[in-house]
């Protein structure tokens, strides 16, 4: 009978930490062992991540594969400390196991000539480290622009696979140009065969106006969305963004990653943030680290 | 396990293989988590509230994480009667797990328009009336809120159709049971306590709530002190099966609302924390029947019940 | 933090120091708290309920714990007004915090002897109208649940006392809003919403309800959603000012009443968790202030509001 | 203005984890470096522990002192796992801190003469560490009578401080009396100058009967009570058992440890199990070690 049946594979695994790091100021790598969903997953694909066992905080926390090392089973996610879930995760150690959903989403559809421009800002970066991997597999060449507030909040260059063609653009100058990623991109449409980017919804609506602008002669371009999820699977209905049908797709089916074109920019903006950060936890004291 | 007897009766027309129904609203039309195997533990799916029109839903944000719960407001997002008797209902043919249909509306009306269309829909094995969702505006909330209206809707759907009829109780009430009284005996067989509770939350940056409906509904452990009062209360006042909806985060859970009255339980919010829900929680209660040694899950009942302060009141 | 302004008024005659009241029957009548410190950060403190006798409380188990939240079926244990009036008030004198006496009954003449015992007792700073403990048999229910009583008892005390008059009502409603109107329109000077929500739970070995008297009121981070829907929906529809109650852990909690739409705000549950609770949630109030940069809590208020579908219903 | 009030010293305090030892199977010991909190402790007093930092588990948890080293600093808990809150605690490593407050209630009364006679069931011996050191510092005879199901259930003996006189007792006869401790009682009776007594609710009320029966004759004897306990301060009215006036006593402030005869037995028997054990948490996976 139906208590038989098994999920498909790989969908729900536990991830043993093998690696914390932090790679830029504030913003961590962690590393989890968890074969079957390394093995199948694609850039621009996410976890769901279950960060407590308790009942607070309940909801899972989606989180883009940064990279991932099929031959060691492992995948790295790369993230900031908003709030409880990123803070549970930021301290955990070696050995922790974190129960993870996924292969989800939709992934990047990577070109197999040409040029992939690739546009991140801000933690925006997470999930390019794979994207580039694979680039650099099929001898796609990788244009890379990351924008930041300032310099030590640019992603290493170096951190990232294969040959990488960087510009980067600061809000205070204080590395490449000073002012917003998107200001990169007019120079680099002509040369890119399709464009991937990731990063705060203001930036990839200040992108959908460039490509607007081009028309038709604008290259393809996929981005990656966010929303509060519930159940990443497209069930709740919760993680929803404005489309052009006049309706909404679900970014956890429908995306994460969509055409540029799947989402109603107008509709969106009108709505102001979908992103609300929760009051962190309020009792200080319990179950930390000295010194954290 | 094998020899565990799991079933539960609703109806004689309505006979589960487990005592687990997954929570309208939390397993869409069923589709999705059939592809991940999410069907395994459950007795019957309860389908998305379905209108007579499509409904696009509500703005987002729609969910919001509070302590230990969620808040929704989804607004009742479905493709319409139409496409749920046309396409989807056939698809159910091969599933092995029932399916029931749960119906909105915004006026006696819709609701027997929607039941009606459903009518000549195979695979139908219920209808779980929602006159309890507070999330679309004026009228979708006032059936649940007044024993008048809840027996007026009730009476009218249970005349257009004879299919197992549920109805799903608003906890927002003061007289919870007078309601469910009323509900019965315009001819309900099942009640299902409880919907969610109506919540809010708010942004400290922009000061403004964080949904854009301004209030959600209440799900998840948070509510279940709440749903297990409403359980105990109701299904002592009621002749007909109570189902349980409300916080059930496992198998203990469920026989907590088992404890307190309840034929059947659904879940809900867990289904978004694990794909595997249903098993999880069954597996849960056939672990607690083989601690207390029963073979029937019917035999985990209520111990002769005290009165409580709120029975007292009425 | 010296030249912020943390002080609120609620009447002319009570205006608080600081937004922050220890809720009703989470501090004592503030002896045990004085001694480990506890007083700190409150602009007012509010007694446990206070009845004509003497009250022994309910048998044990009186407290049981849940997801986020406790339940509490106390019983409204007290030593009696003549006890309050005769023997602690005068103890107040010292203190620099208001203390407000909260009162409980079990008919409108309760309620009235124990407000003109209260009369000629000092140092009480005002009295809290208690019509909504769920945890006392039949009587002390009603009151809070119905508007015609609620202005009944509201309206006698109200003649019967001209000290601040703060009612606090009972969640556990269909329609708060008319119920709150109706307390205001008996000369009502001040709302605390709200009181704990009714819950239950059992234990899976007895099979029983975990709490002596079966049921218990939630309390704690898991009502806040509730409660913050209360306080905004109340809060828009009455002249006076709403004291918000429920759930608050922190001062970010606090913050969010007051943009719900309070005035002040009680902590309850956290003074079990925290002796400093009030000191620690104010200091989380001033950094939330220096954050945004407004030197008056008083500047701390609902953005322009959007109609929630709640409101719309009624 | 009140704000700058203090809480009285000691009360709440960051304990940092220096040990954590399973001292019979399942019952653990956790050392905790608080050095106000051991300053002044005394035997049967308690601490109120803050498990988690999140919205669940809410409540504190109370704990018996069962040793204290002033001149180290620190204090030992003794524990089994049975929900949330002690599972947590058993899986705290060095470093780890939790907020206690304490130290709470009314101490055991050491006699400065004669014998001790200590009775512990189960858990109940908790608190007995401490207390033998005390008796042992004032030269008080410490008779310990201590039963359990079977024999690994029973405290190692060697880890009671001081010169010990035993009497065991297992319900499986593995190891001393087959029978319950409450049985070695009458036999000590005696030459005790003062009892001291911690174990299930049954135990004791078995030991008060016996008491009763030899009315003024019995020597004083002291209890170590457990009620669920909100704030264990006095105001919360949670934690009653019912007292010899006719109404209630509170187990944190007129106890933990109070006189037998203030306990109102039979009233207490009516009223059955006053401890209720939660649904440990429901969701597997995430925030443990694996192999726990
Ligand atoms: C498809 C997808 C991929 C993501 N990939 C990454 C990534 O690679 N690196 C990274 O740092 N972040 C990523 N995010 C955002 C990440 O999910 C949030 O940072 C995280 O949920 C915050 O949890 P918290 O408890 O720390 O914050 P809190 O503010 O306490 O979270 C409160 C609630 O809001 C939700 N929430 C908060 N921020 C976001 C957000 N930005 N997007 C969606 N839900 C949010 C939380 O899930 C939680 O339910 C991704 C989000 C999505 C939807
Ligand atoms: C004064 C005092 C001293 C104690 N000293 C010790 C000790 O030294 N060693 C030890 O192992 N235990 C001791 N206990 C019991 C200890 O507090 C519980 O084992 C612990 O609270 C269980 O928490 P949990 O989350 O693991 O269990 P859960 O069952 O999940 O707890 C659920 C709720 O019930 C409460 N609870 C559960 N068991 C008890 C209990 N026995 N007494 C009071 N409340 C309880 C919890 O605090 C919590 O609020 C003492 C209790 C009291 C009142
Ligand atoms: C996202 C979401 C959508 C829901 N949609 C519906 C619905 O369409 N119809 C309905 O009757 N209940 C709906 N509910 C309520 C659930 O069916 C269930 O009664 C409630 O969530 C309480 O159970 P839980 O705590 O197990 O989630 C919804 C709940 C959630 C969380
Ligand atoms: C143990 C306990 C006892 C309470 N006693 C009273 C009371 O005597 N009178 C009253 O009006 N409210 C009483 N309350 C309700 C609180 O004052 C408060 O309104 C409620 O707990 C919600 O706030 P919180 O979540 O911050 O605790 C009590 C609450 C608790 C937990
Ligand atoms: S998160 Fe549930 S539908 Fe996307
Ligand atoms: S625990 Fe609150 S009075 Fe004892």
């Amino acid at each position: 009978m139906s208590a038989t049946a098994t999920l498909s594979p790989g969908l729900l695994e536990r991830g043993v930490v093998s690696l914390r790091e932090e790679v830029m100021p504030g913003v961590w790598k962690l590393r989890l062992h968890s074969p079957r969903i390394s093995a199948l997953g694609r850039p621009g694909q996410f976890v769901h991540i279950q960060c407590a066992q308790a009942a607070d905080p309940l909801l899972r926390r989606p989180f883009s594969f940064c990279d991932i090392n099929p031959a060691a089973g492992t995948y790295d996610i790369l993230f900031n400390v908003t709030g409880q879930g990123t803070a549970i995760l930021a301290a955990a150690e070696a050995g922790q196991a974190f129960e993870a959903l996924g292969p989800l989403g939709r992934p990047f559809t990577i070109p197999d000539h040409g040029t992939l421009l690739a546009v991140a800002g801000g933690l925006g970066v997470a999930p390019f480290p794979l994207v580039a991997r694979f680039a650099a597999e099929r001898g796609v060449r990788f244009r890379w622009l990351n924008g930041a507030y300032t310099a030590n909040q640019l992603f290493p260059v170096d951190q990232l696979p294969g040959a990488v063609e960087a510009r980067l653009a600061t809000e205070d100058g204080s590395a490449g140009l000073r002012g917003r990623v998107t200001e990169l991109v007019r120079a680099e449409l002509q040369e890119a065969t399709m464009i991937h980017a990731c990063g705060p919804t203001p930036m990839l609506s200040a992108l959908a106006d460039i490509l607007f602008d081009h028309g038709g002669s604008a290259p393809p371009c996929e981005m990656s969305l966010e929303a509060p999820m519930g159940c990443a699977l497209g069930t709740c209905l919760g993680c929803v963004v404005p489309s052009t049908d006049g309706g909404y797709a679900r970014v956890c089916v429908e995306g994460a990653v969509m055409d540029w074109r799947t989402v109603d920019w107008i509709r969106l903006a009108a709505m102001g943030e979908l992103i609300h950060h929760r009051t962190p936890p309020s009792r200080v004291g319990a179950d930390v680290k000295v010194g954290d | 396990m094998a020899e565990l007897d799991l079933s539960v009766r609703i109806t004689d027309d309505l006979v589960l293989a487990t005592p687990l129904m997954a929570a309208s609203g939390t397993f869409g039309f069923g589709f999705e988590m059939e592809k991940v195997g999410g069907h395994a533990g459950y007795g019957a799916l309860i389908s998305k509230g379905t209108s007579v029109e499509p409904r696009v839903g509500n703005e987002p944000p729609r969910i919001a994480e509070v302590p230990a719960g969620m808040l929704n407001a989804i607004g009742l997002q479905n493709p319409g009667v139409e496409v749920v008797a046309g396409t989807y209902a056939p698809r159910w043919e091969e599933w092995e797990v029932p399916v029931v249909v749960n119906i909105v509306g915004d006026s006696v009306e819709d609701y027997v328009a929607v039941v009606e269309r459903l009518e000549s829909a195979p695979n139908v094995a219920g209808i779980e009336l929602n006159i309890s969702c507070p999330n679309v505006g004026a009228k979708g909330l006032m059936f649940g809120v007044d024993a008048g209206l809840a027996h007026a809707v009730t009476a009218a759907v249970r005349s257009a159709t004879a299919r197992p009829l549920i109805v799903k109780l608003t906890p927002n009430v003061t007289d919870l049971v007078s309601i469910a009284q009323a509900i019965v005996d315009a001819g309900a067989d099942a009640l299902s306590a409880v919907n969610t509770y109506v919540g809010m939350t708010l942004d400290l940056q922009s000061g403004k709530p964080v949904l854009a409906n301004v209030t959600g509904g209440l799900s998840g452990p948070a509510i279940r002190p709440l749903a297990l009062h409403a359980v105990y209360t109701v299904s002592r006042a009621v002749s007909v099966p109570v189902i349980a909806s409300g916080g059930v985060m496992s198998g203990d859970d469920a026989v907590e609302f088992l404890l307190a009255g309840a034929v059947a339980v659904q879940v809900g919010t867990l289904n978004f924390l694990r794909p595997d829900a249903g098993r999880f929680v069954l597996q849960g209660i056939e672990a607690h029947m083989q601690r207390i040694g029963v073979r029937s899950v019917g035999e985990i009942r209520p111990a002769e019940s005290q009165p409580s302060a709120q029975e007292a009141v009425r």
